[in-house]
C-alpha cells in the first residue's frame, strides 16, 4: 500500500506521474484527505525547501516539485467532498526598484517562494514606490520585497520605504530587500525588516516574517 | 530591411593548437593612438562604476566628479607602475544612456583625462564605451524601433564622435526567453532564444554599431553574451542550477556572439564574454578576458582558465569605493597589471613559454569545473572546428550545445573533468532536451509557440510570425 | 635576564640559486593537522579584518558576528574552489589584544569553524594569530614590564592554548626612532633603531613567544618589521621619501627580521615582511609574502617579485566590506587560490619550471624599482652571503645597508634597474650617513644620544644606559 | 651682488650655509629686511610647498629647507632694528585619536605644516576628545586635525566634533581628518571641514581653511 512518506518522496523528487498515482492510490484507501495534504504533499514540499535552502537541489528540480504538488493537491480538492485546509504562508509583492531592469533575481525569489507556498505578486521590474504602495493595499500584502542590481538603483529602496510611511502602511507590512550590491547594513539604514543574500535565504526570510 | 553578414567563418582562423596563445592574434587591432591588440602584449582593461548613489539631475556633477576621481586613480597608478598602455572600459549605466549627453559628459571627462596622460606622460591608453541596452527599461521591448533605441544610438554616436576607441554594447536580444530558460534548465528555449533571437537582434544592432564606428573612425569592439551565459554563471555559483548547464549554455551562445564578427565587428571582444576564446580560434579577432581578477564582480570557476588566449585582461567591473590601501578601481588596476607583466615575461622568452604559461592557466582550473573544462584551448578548438562547418546560426547553436554536451561527458569519462554527483543526470536530461529540437527553424518556433509568455516579448521584433493558437 | 639567541646562522640555508624557488623550503614546518608549509605546495593566506565600526562593550557582538561571517564566507570559498589547504590570519586589534578574553573569543569562533569545515568537508586551514603589539599604547612604551605587556602575553597563552596553529606578531621595538629617521631619511638612526633597539626587543620578546608555542605546542611563526620597512615602502609609494631609501631600509631589517629565528622561531614567517625571501635565504624557513593581491591592503612596487620564492600567498589584510561580488575577503580568497593554483601547476611540470615562473615574476618587477631589485634572488642570495659572515646584528645591519646601497648602484650601473633622476643624489646621501657609523655599538650609543629625542622612548627598556650629557 | 631669488633658491635647496651667506650679503647691501624675509626667505618656502604639492620634493628635503629658512630668519631678526612682520599661517592642534597608535602620518603632517609657516600643537596619538577640545582652546586653534590609521578608530573622529560641538567650540575652528580608512565621503558624514588624503594634500587643506 502506498504510504504518505512516498508521497512525500514524490514531491521532493519532482515526480508529477508518481503523485498522482499515490495521491489517487491513499484516496481510495480511505485515508484522511487533511493527512494526504498535510503528511504527504505539504511535508514534502517542507523537505524540498530544506533541501534548497542546504543547496542541495537546484531552482528546476524545486520547480519540478511544486508542479507535482499542484497536480498532487488539485486532485485532491477534487475529489473529496470535506472541507480540506490549504493556507497560504502569505502574501508577497515583489518587484525590481525604479531604473533597475534586472529580473531573474527577483524572478527566481518569486518562483521559489511560489513553490514553497507564498501567494507572489510579481509587478515586474522598474517599479515606482507608488506602484509598490498601490499593490501592497490591493493585495493585503504581508510582505513587501523588493530587488536591485545596481548601486546607483539600490538607494531607490528607501524611497518605496518612505512612500510606505506616508502612505500609513508601514506597520502592516514587512520589507524585505535584496539583491548583488545590497548588504546586511544597508537594508538596516533604510530601515528595512530583513535582507536575504540569495533565493534560498528570500525564502527562509519570508518565513521567519510572516510567521 | 534585411540584415544580412558581411562575412562569414568557414574555416578557423587559428589553424593550430601552438598559434592559440594569449596576446596574439590572427587579426590584430590597430588604434589610432598607435595600441595594437593581439600584436604581442597583453594589456590590462580597466572598469569602473559609481558607488551605491542615486543619477539624477541633483546628483549628475557628483556623478561627473566620480569618473573624473577614477579616471585620474586609474591613469595616476598605470603611470606609475610603467603599464605599457592601459584600456579603460566605461559601461553606461541606464541613466546615462538614455539622456545621451550625460553619457557624453562622462566619456568626455574620462577620453580628456586619458590624452592628458597621453600628452604629459606617454602613457598610451584606448577608451571602450559601453553604452546599456536601454532598450530592455520598456517591457515587452522595441528593439528596432522607439525612443530607447534612438538614445542608445545617439549615445553610441556622440561618444564615438569625440573619439570613444572601442564600441561595444552586451546586447539583450532574446533576453526574457533565455531568463526562462535558465531557471527551469530547458536548454531548448535557451538554443531558440540565442540562436534565433539573439543572433536576429544582433544582426539589426551591429549593422548600426559598425556603420558608426565606420563614420568615425572607432573600432567596432564586440558584443558578449554577459546577460546570457553570465546570468547562466552567476546561477551555478550559487547552486541554483547545474554548473553543467552554465557550461553547456556557454558554448551555445558562440553563434550569437560571433554575429558582431559577421556584421563587421573586428574585436576587441568585450571581456565578460567568457565564450571570447571562442570568437578568438573562429574569427581571429583579439579578445579581452576576465578571471580572478574580476572576483570583485563576480567569482567564477575559471579564474585562470580565462586567461589562457586574452589579448586583454580586465577586472570587469568595480565600484569606487575605499579599499584600505586605496579605491578600488586603483586597487584594481594594479593587480591587472602585475597579472599582465607576468604573462607578457613568459612570452617574452619565447613562444614555447608562453604556450607553457598558457597550459598552467588551463590545467589549474580545466579539471575541477565543466565550465573551465569548455574553455580549455584544444577544447575550444575542437568544437570551433565543427562549428565553422554550419551556415546556419541555429543549427550551429544547436550543435554547439549538443557538442559541448558530448565533450564534457567524454571529459568525465577520461577523468579530465570533475562533475558532481547530483549533475550527472542533467547531462542527460539536457542531451535529451536537445534532441528533440527539430532541424527546421519555422517548425521548431511554430513547436515552442505554444510554452511561450508572449507578454515578455514581441515576436514581431525579431521578425517572427505568431502563427499557432495558443 | 639575558635573551641569548639559541640558534645563530653562519652559513645560508639556501646553497643555490637553483634551490631557491617558491613553495619549497630547505627547513619546511609540519602542522598538527599535517599540512606541511614549505614542502612543495604555495598555499593561500587570508587575513581580514573589520569594517569600519567601533570596538566596545556595546558593540563587541557585533564584533564577533563579523568575524563569523568572514571566515564561514572564506572558508566555503576555499571550498568550493578546491583549495588543497588555506591559511588564515587574524591580527588582532588594539582592543581585542587589551582585553585577551575578547581576543581569545575571536580565535575561537574562527578555530571552531575551521575546525567544522575540516571535519564535514576535508578542508584543511591554519590559523595564524597575530595579537598586536599594544606596549606601544603607553608612550613612552614599557616594553617589558607593565599591563600592556602582560596583557599581550596573555592573549599569546589563551589563542595558543586553544588550538592557534601559528604566533606571530609586528612588534615594534624601536619604531619611535626608526619613524624619526624614515621622515629624516637618516639611515644612522634607521640603523640603530633596527640593529640593536629591534633586535634587542625582539630578543626578548621572542624568548617569551617561543616558550609560550612549546608549551602549547603552537608554531612559533615570524615577526616582520611591518612598522619599519613598510612604513618606508607606503612613505615611498605616496612619493614622500625616496624608493632607493625605502630599499636600503628593506635590507636593513634583515638582521632584525632575523632574530626571531635566532630566538627558535621556525616559520612561517608573516607575510608583511618584503624582507621574507633573506629569511628564507638565511634560516631556511618557510616564508608568507603578499604582493599584487594585497593591494587591498597597499599598493607596491613589488606585486609579482614578492612572490618568486612565497611558500604562502597573502593578500594582508582587506576589510569585510562588500564588493560587486561578494565580501572582500571572499573576493580576495578567490584571487589567491588561483595565483596559487598557478604556481604550484607551473611547479608540477618539475623545478625547471617553477625556476621560469620564478625568473619571470623577478623579471616581471626588478627592473623597475630598487625596492624590487633587492628581492631579485640572486641579489638576496648574494646579499644573505656576506650578513651570516657578522655574528653581531648591530655590525649585519650597517652592513646590510651598505650592501643594498652597493647593489642598487651596481643595478644601476649594469642597466639592470631604474632609479629615477632625482633620487640618485640621495644613494651618495645615503652611502656617506653610513660610513660615518662607527663600528663600536657603545661608541655609536654615545653618539647618537646628543641628538636623540628621549621623551619618545626609553634606553632602559633595551638595557642602554645614558651616558651622554646632552 | 647676491639677489633675493637666489636666497629663494637657496632655501629651495636647503642649503643652510648658503642661506645665511646670502642674508647676511643682503642685510650688508642695504636691502630692506621686510623684503629679505617675503621675497627671499618666504618666496623660498612657498616654491618649496608648490613642489611638494606636486610630488617633486621629498619630505626630508623639504625638512631641510625649513631648517634654511629658519637660520635666516633668525639672522634676519637679530641683526636687525627695525620690527619686522613674520605672520603665522594659523594655528593647528594635532593628534591621532583615541585607541590608535599611529603616529608617523600625523608626525609627517605635523612637520609639513611646520615647514610651511603654521604653528603647530601635536598631541600625540591614543588622544581622547577631551584633550583635543582642551587643547583647541588653550592654543586658541585656528584648525584641530584627527588622524586614524584603524577602521575601528575612525570612527572616534565624531566624537571630537561632538565634543567641540558640547564645548561650544565648533564655530570657532575647522575641523580636518585624514588617515588611510578616511574617505571625502566618511569626512561629509561626521560634519568635518575638510579631508586631505596625505600629507602635501593637508597642507593645501590648511591654507585654505586658515586662509
Ligand atoms: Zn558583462
Ligand atoms: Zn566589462
Ligand atoms: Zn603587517
Amino acid at each position: 500500500m502506498a504510504t504518505l512518506e512516498e508521497l512525500a518522496q514524490a514531491v521532493v523528487d519532482g515526480d508529477e506521474t508518481q503523485v498522482v498515482e499515490l495521491t489517487k492510490s491513499l484516496l481510495g484507501s480511505g485515508v484522511n484527505p487533511q493527512d494526504i495534504i498535510n503528511k504527504g504533499l505539504m511535508a514534502g514540499i517542507e523537505k524540498v525547501g530544506e533541501l534548497f535552502q542546504k543547496n542541495e537541489m537546484f531552482v528546476p528540480e524545486v520547480l519540478m516539485s511544486a508542479e507535482a504538488l499542484k497536480a498532487g493537491m488539485e486532485l485532491v480538492l477534487k475529489e473529496t467532498q470535506q472541507g480540506v485546509e490549504v493556507t497560504s504562508k502569505g502574501t508577497v509583492v515583489m518587484g525590481t526598484v525604479e531604473g533597475d531592469l534586472h529580473d531573474i533575481g527577483k524572478n527566481l525569489v518569486c518562483m521559489m517562494l511560489e513553490s514553497n507556498g507564498f501567494k507572489v505578486y510579481d509587478l515586474g521590474v522598474d517599479v515606482k514606490p507608488e506602484k509598490f504602495v498601490e499593490a501592497a493595499k490591493q493585495y493585503n500584502a504581508d510582505i513587501v520585497g523588493m530587488s536591485a542590481l545596481l548601486t546607483t538603483t539600490m538607494v531607490n529602496m528607501k524611497s518605496t520605504i518612505d512612500a510606505l510611511a506616508a502612505a500609513g502602511m508601514r506597520d502592516k507590512v514587512k520589507v524585505i530587500v535584496g539583491g548583488a550590491p545590497i548588504t546586511q547594513k544597508f537594508a538596516d539604514e533604510i530601515g528595512a525588516d530583513g535582507y536575504a543574500p540569495d533565493a534560498a535565504g528570500a525564502v527562509d526570510l519570508c518565513r521567519r516574517l510572516a510567521g | 530591411m534585411d540584415y544580412k553578414p558581411v562575412r562569414t567563418f568557414n574555416e578557423l582562423a587559428i589553424k593550430s593548437l601552438d598559434d592559440f596563445v594569449y596576446g596574439v592574434a590572427p587579426n590584430p587591432v590597430k588604434a589610432k593612438n598607435g595600441m595594437v591588440i593581439g600584436g604581442g602584449t597583453v594589456y590590462p582593461e580597466v572598469n569602473m562604476t559609481l558607488p551605491p548613489m542615486k543619477i539624477d539631475e541633483s546628483t549628475i556633477s557628483e556623478v561627473y566628479r566620480q569618473y573624473s576621481e577614477m579616471i585620474e586613480g586609474i591613469l595616476k597608478r598605470a603611470k606609475e607602475l610603467y603599464a605599457p598602455g592601459i584600456i579603460v572600459e566605461v559601461e553606461l549605466l541606464p541613466e546615462t544612456t538614455m539622456k545621451p549627453e550625460w553619457g557624453f559628459e562622462i566619456v568626455k571627462i574620462l577620453l580628456d583625462k586619458m590624452r592628458e596622460y597621453q600628452d604629459k606622460y606617454g602613457l598610451k591608453s584606448l577608451l571602450r564605451c559601453t553604452p546599456n541596452d536601454v532598450r530592455e527599461m520598456i517591457r515587452p521591448p522595441f528593439m528596432r524601433r522607439g525612443e530607447m533605441l534612438e538614445s542608445m544610438i545617439a549615445t553610441f554616436e556622440k561618444c564615438a564622435e569625440y573619439g570613444a576607441d572601442i564600441l561595444s554594447i552586451e546586447s539583450t536580444g532574446g533576453k526574457e526567453l533565455h531568463d526562462e530558460a535558465l531557471v527551469n534548465c530547458d536548454i531548448r528555449k535557451a538554443i531558440f532564444a540565442l540562436g534565433v533571437l539573439g543572433v536576429r537582434d544582433m544582426r539589426f544592432l551591429w549593422s548600426k554599431i559598425v556603420e558608426i564606428a565606420q563614420k568615425t573612425g572607432s573600432i567596432a569592439g564586440g558584443d558578449t553574451a554577459c546577460g546570457f551565459a553570465n546570468t547562466a554563471l552567476a546561477l551555478a555559483e550559487q547552486g541554483m542550477i547545474p554548473r553543467v548547464f552554465a557550461a553547456v549554455d556557454r558554448v551555445a551562445v558562440v553563434p550569437r556572439s560571433l554575429t558582431a564578427f559577421e556584421m563587421g565587428a573586428t574585436g576587441p571582444d568585450k571581456d565578460c564574454g567568457y565564450e571570447g576564446p571562442y570568437m578568438k580560434a573562429i574569427a581571429g579577432v583579439p579578445i579581452s578576458m576576465e578571471g580572478k581578477t574580476a572576483a570583485c564582480a563576480h567569482l567564477s570557476a575559471m579564474g585562470n582558465i580565462a586567461a589562457c588566449v586574452c589579448d586583454m585582461w580586465s577586472n570587469e567591473s568595480v565600484q569606487n569605493i575605499k579599499l584600505l590601501s586605496a579605491p578600488a578601481p586603483v586597487a584594481y588596476t594594479e593587480q591587472l597589471i602585475y597579472d599582465c607583466r607576468l604573462m607578457n615575461e613568459a612570452a617574452a622568452d619565447g613562444r614555447e613559454y608562453a604556450l607553457k604559461m598558457r597550459d598552467w592557466l588551463a590545467r589549474s582550473d580545466a579539471k575541477l569545473d565543466p565550465q573551465a573544462y569548455v574553455l580549455r584551448p584544444d577544447i575550444v578548438l575542437e568544437i570551433s572546428k565543427e562549428l565553422v562547418k554550419e551556415k546556419d546560426p541555429f543549427i550551429a547553436t544547436k550543435k554547439a550545445a549538443a557538442l559541448a554536451v558530448d565533450v564534457i561527458k567524454r571529459g568525465m569519462e577520461k577523468g579530465e573533468v570533475m562533475v558532481l554527483p547530483r549533475e550527472k543526470r542533467w547531462l542527460d536530461i539536457i542531451s535529451s532536451q536537445i534532441e528533440k529540437i527539430p532541424d527546421d527553424e519555422e517548425k521548431f518556433w511554430h513547436e515552442l509557440q505554444k510554452e511561450l509568455d508572449l507578454t515578455k516579448w514581441r515576436p514581431e521584433e525579431y521578425d517572427l510570425e505568431v502563427t499557432a493558437a495558443k
